[in-house]
């Protein structure tokens, strides 16, 4: 028999191993990526899903109990802010002077403000 | 009454009386000197009724407890030395308050001057009556303080400034100094009390044989001769004559100056009848007297003539204390105090005259001075007494106690032997011929020769009977102790130094003793004195010479290079060791602290590093630690602002990190938050600061920096690994019961919270007053912006 | 008074999932604490506005299915972009480009702008002051157009019908 | 609450009175005058109730207040007589110079945070010297330090300290003191590593039990000499005064009177506490290091404060100066020389304070701290001048006053027991003292007034709230000097206490525990 | 955790943190006590008495340490006692140095901020930041 | 995964630029919160992920206002 | 000033931080939190706000003195200390009970609580005085 116990074991691994994996891949990206705003992408998308996965992964591994709403809510809540971060971090980098790196083919935000 | 409460009386009064005189002021107007010289009166009255007591050689002692705790007293010793001194201080102190109101003009602020009178003298009184060193201590400071008011009584004159900064530094320094005499003499004997030690030769005994004999007796010496204006101390003496000349002639002759003399006198029984003493006390006096008597004769303002002549007069007296060490009964101390009185009586009669013809002739220069005998006859005859009984002229009071200074002198040279036995009269001989020198010079440059109408009044009046008739009145004592000597003799004298030697002694005082030493030296005296005034031009030109080319012979180019470059000196000291960089002092903090782990270190020499190590340990804190590290040398070593500081926030978020694998969620919540603020607090101010500034570090600089972090972290290592490792407690911690009692006691379960509000609340409700300050602070450090 | 209610509500349910436990009396203790929470921001949240609940009710279904898209797009995001990071050689044409939008509300604004950056190889670096365009950086430009009809789309479409 | 109840929680209220009382003065920002009514009213209550403290202490022996009733697991407020008479000098002191504030601060100043700063400060002052704890003895430190970094940075009437002054000055007072808080923690905690308590008393027990067995650890002896570091910063004793010359100049003068009058007293306070408590053991390494480094303090003290022009910084250069003499009867470390150096501290202290204050008024009328644009000010403020030459007396240790009192006990306990040498070099800069208190008082009030090139003084009267604390010291002082046997005798007592700290172990450990 | 390791990160701590405050530089002198403060907190923590395994949250009502301790000292025969055996077993880490790194992290955070912005009003006097502008030049 | 954060040191101290800074700083942020999860889940205790939750909201407002800061050169 | 995005995800971040502070206070005494932890929490939303919206915006939405909040705190916390005094113990002597309440069951209340709420108003009053006298400042 397979319960559902079972099944949320296994998905609620599956999530803790690529979310752990997929941290480690934006860290990765933090080093490898030559800009900052190419940096931003890894750590806004693969780090927060990462950690999402995470805290997912212990939702389903916990259920609701404190632990699981405590990991839930700072899910949603890396979800919500972290692409606001890497925003505001971007039109700072962006405004503060960094320049967009070499390969960069195409720089549209450059005349829309007052440097 | 008994004799206690009346010399207690006697000591006070003029004190009460001080506080008074500002009343008095509102009832007497100009008058209230009568006010004060009938105070001083009654002084005198109160000490004169306690004579008797004292009249046979006997002492008297009272006490009531005063500091117990420390074993001082307020205690009362009557003797025949504190009498004459407690006589001469009101006595003379009547005549000079009666003769202030002549002198005193009536827009001066007459009730302070009144007042530091009263002050002086009840210090004066209450020192000679002292029975203990700390009360004597008191009351001779007390003495310099009000001298040093009197003097600096015309506050506005820089000269008046000078001599009172020069008699308070001189005579207080002295005074501290012969302080830790007294002390270590009670460190010895373990009482202060006076007659105690006097009366108790086995502890004087003990005394002379202490290893810090001669330091005591140094320290004591100092005090005396600084207050006395003797040896190199002499130099306040002259610039004390900046005071009003009644000051001068209370204070700076006849009363305060003798305080040195006084206590030398009062100590003889504990340290004479050694070596050091004749050769400190009679060696010091000689040598002023020899000095002394020629600057007196050297000078051209009256009262600079006067004020040598006190230091050599009292250095006459200082040399005869001193002469009896080898000679026993002398007449050394007899002799000294004879002239001490005989002094008292002519060197203020002097002063007076000073006073008036400075009052009349507007002028106290010789050289402008002269011919006054006509317009100023009775002055005249007043000053003549007062100046030929200085210069030891028969029949007066100064002939007799010189006389009796040869005698002592020749007597002494005789008990030291070859060479001594010429050098000694000779000295006192010379001392004698510069004294009278300076006498007829006096009178002469005064009274004497042509008028000098440029520098003198048109009308030059005598003196109104006010201010003549206490001077008249020192004379007649002057002529009267000459004539009859056995009445001071017995009545005074004999009791005194009974007192002083602690024995009963009988003098026989006459005018003739056939032709004694005695009497050949003051025939050379009179001769020589003779020939020196006429070669007066030659001897002050030679001198002028010698101190152009030698100016650092004089004391007073030490004193004023000392006290006039202190400032510049001192300042200069204090802007090396205190430069005003704060890494200096940091640099010194650190030093400091390394010093103090070093010391132990390296005096308990044990083990430094316990033996018990485990260097065991697990990849992921070897990781989180090198990270640590790592993070801090970025926020070290990263120049910019922004870069370090956020290099700085990650070593903290990794020092939460180690908090979470240490156990504890408290702090790494905390940890996370301050971090986090702390950097945006630095924004805030970051902000506000750009840049601009960048250290440009030396190699030299850089070295010692880095070894003074390198010893500060090998100190905190060691001290660290030691506490963490080197022993395991034997006792139980606190924590132990806050583990058993939290949940019953206080129904919390997070210990840590629990510690923070309940078993430690108290430090909680320190942090946020902490907290609350920061903001209160922060306030101020805005509000506080630009000079208002 | 109804704004209120509507209000506390979701703060409620907030309130349960950081304390860590849903429970009815935990829900009533967040009910009654919300308002005295939300009251001192009144203005901040244009509070007064007019709201309705069977509006709100309505959208539900629209969001979750805005949800369930997101969820397929960011798992895609990943993907392509931890391809990019594992590549012994990194080769990509990274740029910033406008991509104009029709949503007009700040919610709608901010959740186009936010899927954007959750979204593969895109990231909002900012939006114009009169609201009309996105400044989007991609870590890979090879067709500007076809990303600005994508996001126009796939992504925005949903957006407004959930929020606005 | 009757008043047997205030009798038994005497100790914590001089603590909590002023915290709740600075909490409440945030509500009365808008009424300046209630505020200064209360606020004179709490620290007149605070004095009568450290008398009352004190003669409790002397009746019955040392009283222990344990916070909380958890004994020595919690935090105990001990008052013995060191403690007891600390917080009576500082009340006294502090009430004075709140009085004197009312006039002497800025209206804005006083209006918006004086009042909260001022309480929170005698609340650090009182807990430091009222706690059994040594980690509560840190956050005391701390709120002293924050709380007078607050008050220098205050303005007070006429501005004539520059706010750049201000700020350097509470700079290098911050960062030093922040150096040394960090040492003391770190002496703190190897200590806790090391006997596992924080109570003094406890601590005191479990060192001794070690120290008599044999069994002291190396490490206790630096973790010890470490407190010199932190206690010395405090009381600016060499090489940790360097703060000194700037902060206390720089501080609106009723706290400059605070400052030098209680502040570095703290220091010899911990001193005397942790070391004569806790680190008996110790006290043989110490007290050579104490006495050497007390010798230079007196020596630099002096010699800088001749050099000195700004009236200020003179005084400040003498408190360094004393607070040596107060270190070298703790060095020597006998029970007659810890009871001169006891004096010695009470009378530095009231005399200082009251020439500060007295200063204060002084800059006031002439418009300026340099002494060298004084000159002839006894004819427009004759008041002033006898104040200050009472003060400078007694400092420079000139009978009547009680500074004599205070050098005579000292000095002849030090020679009693033997120390010549300190004692000697300790004589020749208290000539040196003589001279510059001396001088100090004849440049601002002698000599001719001063030329047209600075204004007029400004003769508008003192005050009687800036006058009356000057006076009341002023008396102090001399009645310090004329009958000192009360002082004396409490004095001795409470060094014998120092000296044998058994009777503090036991009032602190002997209790039941919940 | 290990004892030499972690003194020894202290003390590096330490000496970095020194010599920060030895630069010239307000804003470095600040960072530097702001890692002096990082290192003595640690070594607070690090100077618990007793290590155990889990934070000191009791789970249950009952609590764990030897329950018959008497908490008094009997000082009449020179004996402090309870003396827990060394053996003793503690399931918790030691609380009470949290406790104290708490407050200790919060007082030095207020007095950080407070310097802080006395480095900015500094500046404003000064319109600098080098420390050695701040010396005043009368000794 | 505490290995995750060598990298974010990495580019704290490398740089180039101080956004890159910023970004590093964030995303150690995001490594410590996922790795207090996993630590919580270990230990089965909720304590620890409150601190991730405290962790992950404070650095959000710690990244806008550093964001804030270069971006405008003002923080409130 | 910042984008609306990041104003817009502020304003909705800034209710769920406010809970979690409360949250965290309420705790305290069993699990990590208590007032300083709250209160810094608390003092963290609002400072985000004046980050995101900028000060004087903020500022004129609301704008309690903060100084008064602080001094609340300090107040409630020594008065709850006090408040043992008043009861014939020492100062600071907790105490502790235990109330049944119909549905909800057992509640634990404690005066230290009280002592943490004061806590947690002097947090956040000394923090955003802080903040607002130095953002102020221009
Ligand atoms: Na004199
Ligand atoms: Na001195």
């Amino acid at each position: 028999m397979i319960g559902i116990g079972f099944v949320l074991d296994i998905l609620s691994n599956i999530f803790l191993i690529v979310g752990l994996f997929f941290v480690f891949l934006g860290m990765l990206g933090l080093i490898r990526l030559p800009d900052v705003y190419n940096r931003l992408h890894t750590t806004t998308k693969i780090g927060t899903l990462g950690a999402f996965g995470v805290m997912l992964s212990i939702l389903l591994k916990v259920g609701f109990s404190a632990m699981g709403l405590k990991a839930i809510t700072i899910g949603l809540f890396l979800l919500l802010t972290a692409p606001v971060a890497a925003h505001m971090i971007a039109r700072a980098a962006h405004r503060h002077g960094v320049d967009l790196c070499d390969e960069s083919i195409i720089d549209e935000y450059c005349d829309s403000y007052d440097k | 009454m008994n004799s206690f409460t009346v010399i207690a009386l006697a000591i006070f009064l003029p004190f009460l009386s001080a506080a008074t005189v500002p009343l008095a002021q509102k009832i007497l107007r100009h008058r209230v000197g009568w006010f004060a010289s009938a105070m001083a009166f009654v002084s005198f009255l109160l000490i004169a009724y306690v004579a008797p007591v004292v009249i046979h050689g006997d002492t008297f002692t009272g006490a009531v407890s005063w500091l117990p705790s420390v074993g001082v007293e307020f205690s009362v010793y009557i003797d025949g030395l504190s009498l004459l001194i407690g006589l001469i201080a009101s006595g003379i102190g009547i005549i000079i308050m009666s003769y202030s109101n002549g002198y005193m003009s009536h827009k001066e602020d007459l009730s302070r001057y009144y007042q530091y009178l009263l002050l002086f003298m009840g210090s004066m009184i209450g020192m000679v009556f002292s029975a203990n060193t700390i009360q004597l201590f008191i009351f001779w400071e007390l003495t310099s303080i009000t001298s040093f008011l009197l003097i600096g009584y015309w506050r506005h004159r820089p000269l008046s400034i000078y001599g009172a900064t020069k008699s308070l530094v001189i005579t207080a320094a002295g005074g501290l100094v012969m302080f830790i005499g007294f002390l270590i003499l009670h460190s010895i004997t373990g009482t202060f009390d006076i007659p105690t030690i006097l009366h108790d030769s086995s502890m004087i005994e003990n005394i002379k044989n202490h290893d810090l004999f001669l330091v005591t007796l140094i320290f004591i010496f100092i005090g005396a001769a600084a207050k006395s204006a003797q040896g190199p101390f002499y130099i306040w003496l002259p610039n004390a004559m900046e005071a009003p000349t009644p000051v001068s002639a209370f204070l700076h002759s006849a009363t305060m100056v003798k305080a040195g003399v006084f206590l030398i006198a009062r100590i003889h029984p504990i340290f004479s009848g050694t070596e050091a003493w004749f050769i400190l006390v009679s060696g010091t006096g000689m040598a002023t007297m020899v000095l002394a008597g020629f600057l007196a004769f050297r000078q051209n303002d009256i009262k600079g003539i006067l004020a040598f002549s006190t230091i050599s007069q009292l250095a006459y007296l200082v040399t005869m204390y001193g002469y009896t060490t080898y000679h026993e009964p002398g007449i050394g101390v007899a002799a000294a105090t004879f002239h001490l009185l005989n002094h008292a009586t002519f060197k203020a009669c002097l002063f007076l005259v000073a006073g008036i013809v400075a009052h009349e002739a507007a002028t106290r220069d010789i050289r402008k001075l002269g011919g006054l005998r006509h317009e100023m006859p009775l002055t005249f005859i007043v000053a003549s007494i007062g100046a030929l009984a200085m210069a030891g002229i028969p029949p007066l009071n100064g002939f007799l106690s010189k006389e009796m200074f040869y005698e002592s002198s020749v007597e002494m040279g005789a008990a030291l032997g070859f060479p001594f036995g010429i050098i000694v009269p000779a000295i006192a001989v010379i001392g004698g011929v510069l004294t009278f020198a300076y006498s007829i010079k006096l009178i002469d440059g005064i009274f004497l020769g042509k008028r000098k109408d440029e520098f003198l009044p048109h009308h030059i009046h005598e003196a109104p009977y006010v201010m003549l008739i206490p001077a008249g009145l020192l004379s007649v004592l002057v002529i009267l102790f000459g004539l009859v000597p056995s009445i001071p003799v017995h009545n005074i004298i004999e009791p005194v130094t009974s007192g002083i030697l602690l024995e009963t002694v009988h003098l026989h005082v006459t005018h003739w003793h056939g032709f004694t030493p005695a009497f050949m030296m003051t025939i050379i005296t009179f001769v020589l004195g003779l020939l020196i005034y006429t070669k007066y031009d030659s001897l002050a030109s030679w001198q002028d010479r010698l101190n152009a080319s030698y100016p650092w012979i004089s004391v007073n180019y030490y004193y004023d290079a000392i006290v006039n470059n202190a400032r510049t000196n001192a300042y200069r000291v204090s802007s090396f060791v205190q430069p005003g960089f704060v890494k200096t002092y940091i640099n010194a903090l650190l030093i400091l602290t390394i010093v103090l782990i070093m010391i132990p270190m390296i005096a308990l020499s044990g083990d430094l590093i316990p033996q018990t190590l485990s260097f065991d340990i697990n990849p992921y804190e070897a990781l989180l630690m090198l990270l640590m590290v790592v993070a801090a040398i970025a926020a070290t070593v990263l120049p910019k602002y922004i870069p370090a500081i956020i290099a700085l926030s990650s070593l903290g978020y990794m020092v939460s990190l180690l908090f979470i694998y240490l156990k504890a969620p408290d702090l790494a919540l905390t940890q996370i938050l301050v971090e986090t603020l702390t950097t945006i607090i630095f924004l805030l101010v970051i902000v506000r600061i750009p840049q601009t500034f960048r250290e440009k570090l030396s190699k030299a600089n850089l070295t010692r920096d880095v070894f003074i972090s390198g010893l500060v972290s090998v100190g905190v290592f060691i001290v660290l690994i030691n506490a963490t490792q080197g022993i395991v407690p034997p006792f139980e911690s606190l924590s132990h019961y806050f583990i058993e009692k939290s949940v019953s006691l206080t129904g919390g379960h997070n210990l840590v919270n629990v510690i923070l509000v309940d078993f430690r609340g108290y430090d909680t409700l320190g942090e946020i007053s902490v907290l609350c300050l920061a903001a209160l602070g922060v306030y101020n450090l805005i509000h506080s912006r630009g000079e208002r | 008074m109804k704004q209120y209610i509507v209000y506390s509500i979701p703060l409620a349910i907030l309130w349960c999932f950081v304390n860590g436990d849903i429970s009815i009396v935990n829900f009533t203790f967040g009910l009654v604490m919300s308002p005295v929470v939300i009251k001192p921001f009144k203005s901040l949240y244009n509070f007064e506005a007019e709201v309705s609940i069977r509006n709100d009710i309505r959208r539900i279904p629209k969001q979750l299915r805005y949800l369930a898209v997101l969820a397929i797009e960011i798992t895609k995001a990943n993907i392509m972009v931890a391809k990019i990071v594992l590549r012994p050689r990194i080769n990509i044409n990274p740029g910033i480009i406008t991509v104009p939008i029709r949503a007009k509300t700040d919610v709608g604004i901010t959740a186009i702008a936010n899927t954007i950056s959750l979204t593969p190889g895109t990231l909002t670096i900012d939006v114009a002051d009169d609201k009309s365009v996105l400044y989007v950086h991609l870590i890979d430009i090879h067709d500007r157009e076809e990303i600005r009809a994508s996001i126009r789309d796939d992504l925005e479409e949903y957006v407004l019908e959930a929020l606005e | 609450m009757n008043i047997a109840a205030i009798t038994d929680h005497l100790p914590i209220l001089m603590v909590a009175i002023p915290i709740l009382f600075s909490a409440l003065m945030m509500f009365l920002r808008s009424a300046p005058s209630v505020q200064k009514v209360i606020n004179l009213t709490v620290s007149f209550g605070l004095l009568i109730l450290s008398i009352l403290l004190l003669i409790n202490v002397l009746n019955n022996g040392i009283v222990v207040y344990e916070i909380g009733e958890w004994g020595k697991y919690g935090i105990v407020l001990v008052a013995d007589l060191l403690s007891a008479g600390m917080v009576l000098l500082s009340s006294g002191i502090s009430f004075l110079a709140l009085l004197y504030s009312m006039d002497y601060m800025e209206e804005e100043s006083l209006g918006s945070t004086y009042h909260s700063l001022f309480n929170l400060l005698v609340a650090g002052i009182n807990g430091t010297f009222l706690t059994g704890d040594i980690f509560n003895l840190f956050v005391f430190f701390e709120i002293l330090l924050l709380s007078s970094c607050g008050l220098v940075v205050a303005y007070g009437k006429g501005g004539f300290t520059k706010s750049d002054h201000k700020m350097e000055a509470t700079f290098k007072y911050l960062v030093l003191n922040m150096i040394s808080s960090f040492i003391m923690l770190v002496a703190i905690a190897s200590l806790y590593a090391t006997v596992g308590t924080l109570n003094m008393a406890d601590m005191a027990a479990k060192i001794n039990v070690m120290s008599e067995t044999g069994n002291l650890p190396w490490h206790i002896f630096p973790a010890a000499l470490l407190f010199i570091v932190v206690f010395g910063n405090k009381a600016a004793i060499f090489p940790l005064h360097y703060w000194l010359p700037d902060v206390h100049p720089s501080a609106p003068s009723p706290i400059s009177a605070m400052l030098s009058g209680v502040l570095i007293k703290v220091g010899a306070y911990g001193v005397l506490r942790i070391f004569f408590l806790i680190f008996d053991g110790t006290l043989y390494m110490f007290q050579p290091i104490i006495i050497f480094l007390a010798l230079v303090t007196i020596i630099l003290g002096s010699i800088s404060a001749v050099g000195q022009n700004d009236i200020k910084r003179l005084l400040a250069y003498s408190s360094i100066s004393q607070i040596g003499y107060v270190f070298l009867g703790i060095g020597m470390g006998t029970v007659t020389t810890i009871a001169a150096s006891l004096v010695y501290l009470v009378n530095h202290a009231v005399a200082k304070s009251m020439l500060f204050m007295a200063s204060g008024s002084i800059i006031h009328e002439a418009g300026t701290r340099d002494m060298r644009k004084m000159g002839g000010m006894v004819n427009s403020a004759p008041f002033l001048s006898g104040m200050f030459l009472i003060g400078a007396m007694s400092v420079a240790g000139i009978p009547p006053m009680g500074g004599f009192i205070a050098k005579f006990v000292l000095f002849d306990s030090g020679i009693t027991s033997k120390y010549y040498i300190p004692i000697l070099i300790a004589l020749v800069f208290a000539v040196f003292t003589v001279f510059y208190m001396i001088r100090a008082w004849q440049r601002i009030f002698w000599g001719e007034v001063r030329s047209e090139k600075y204004d007029e003084y400004h003769s508008h009267g003192l005050s009687w709230k800036m006058s009356v604390p000057i006076l009341v010291l002023s008396v102090v002082v001399v009645v310090f000097g004329v009958y000192a046997e009360p002082l004396l005798s409490i004095a001795q007592s409470t060094a014998s206490q120092i000296i044998d700290p058994q009777a503090y172990i036991d009032a602190v450990l002997m209790r039941e525990i919940r | 955790m290990n004892n030499v390791f972690l003194s020894l990160t202290i003390a590096i701590l330490f000496g970095l943190g020194t010599f920060l405050i030895l630069r010239k530089d307000v804003i470095k002198v600040i960072i530097g006590l702001s890692i002096i403060s990082h290192a003595v907190n640690v070594l607070i923590v690090s100077s618990g008495v007793f290590n155990g395994d889990n934070a000191p949250i009791i789970n249950g009502h009952v609590s764990d340490s030897s329950s018959n301790i008497i908490f008094n000292d009997v000082l009449d025969n020179g004996v402090l006692a309870p003396v827990v055996a060394n053996t003793e077993e503690v399931a918790y880490v030691d609380p009470l140095v949290q406790a104290l790194v708490l407050t200790a992290i919060v007082i030095g955070f207020s007095i950080t901020a407070f310097i802080l912005i006395l480095a900015y009003r500094i500046y404003e006097e000064y319109g600098t930041t080098d420390i050695n502008e701040l010396k005043r030049l009368w000794g | 995964m505490v290995f995750s954060i060598i990298p974010c040191v990495y580019r704290i101290i490398k740089g180039p630029t101080i956004p890159d800074r910023v970004v590093a700083l964030d995303a150690m942020t995001l490594v410590i919160v996922a790795t207090l999860g996993v630590y919580s889940f270990i230990q089965e205790s909720v304590f620890f992920m409150d601190v991730a939750l405290v962790l992950s909201i404070i650095a959000f407002v710690g990244t806008v206002t550093i964001s804030k800061y270069l971006d405008e050169g003002v923080v409130f | 000033m910042t984008t609306l995005i990041t104003k817009t995800i502020s304003k909705a971040s800034v209710p769920l931080i406010i809970l979690f502070s409360i949250s965290l206070l309420i705790a305290g005494h069993n699990s990590p939190g208590g007032g300083f932890i709250g209160g810094v929490m608390f003092a963290a939303s609002l400072s985000l706000l004046y980050v995101v919206f900028g000060l004087d915006y903020i500022k004129s939405v609301l704008n309690p003195d903060w100084g008064k909040w602080f001094g609340f705190g300090l107040l409630l916390s020594v008065l709850t200390a006090f408040g043992a005094i008043f009861f014939g113990y020492n100062f600071f002597r907790s105490s502790i009970k235990f109330i049944h309440l119909p549905f909800i069951g057992e509640i634990e209340l404690v005066s230290s609580t009280l002592f943490d709420i004061g806590v947690y108003f002097v947090v956040i009053g000394s923090l955003l005085y802080i903040f607002r006298k130095v953002g102020d400042d221009k």
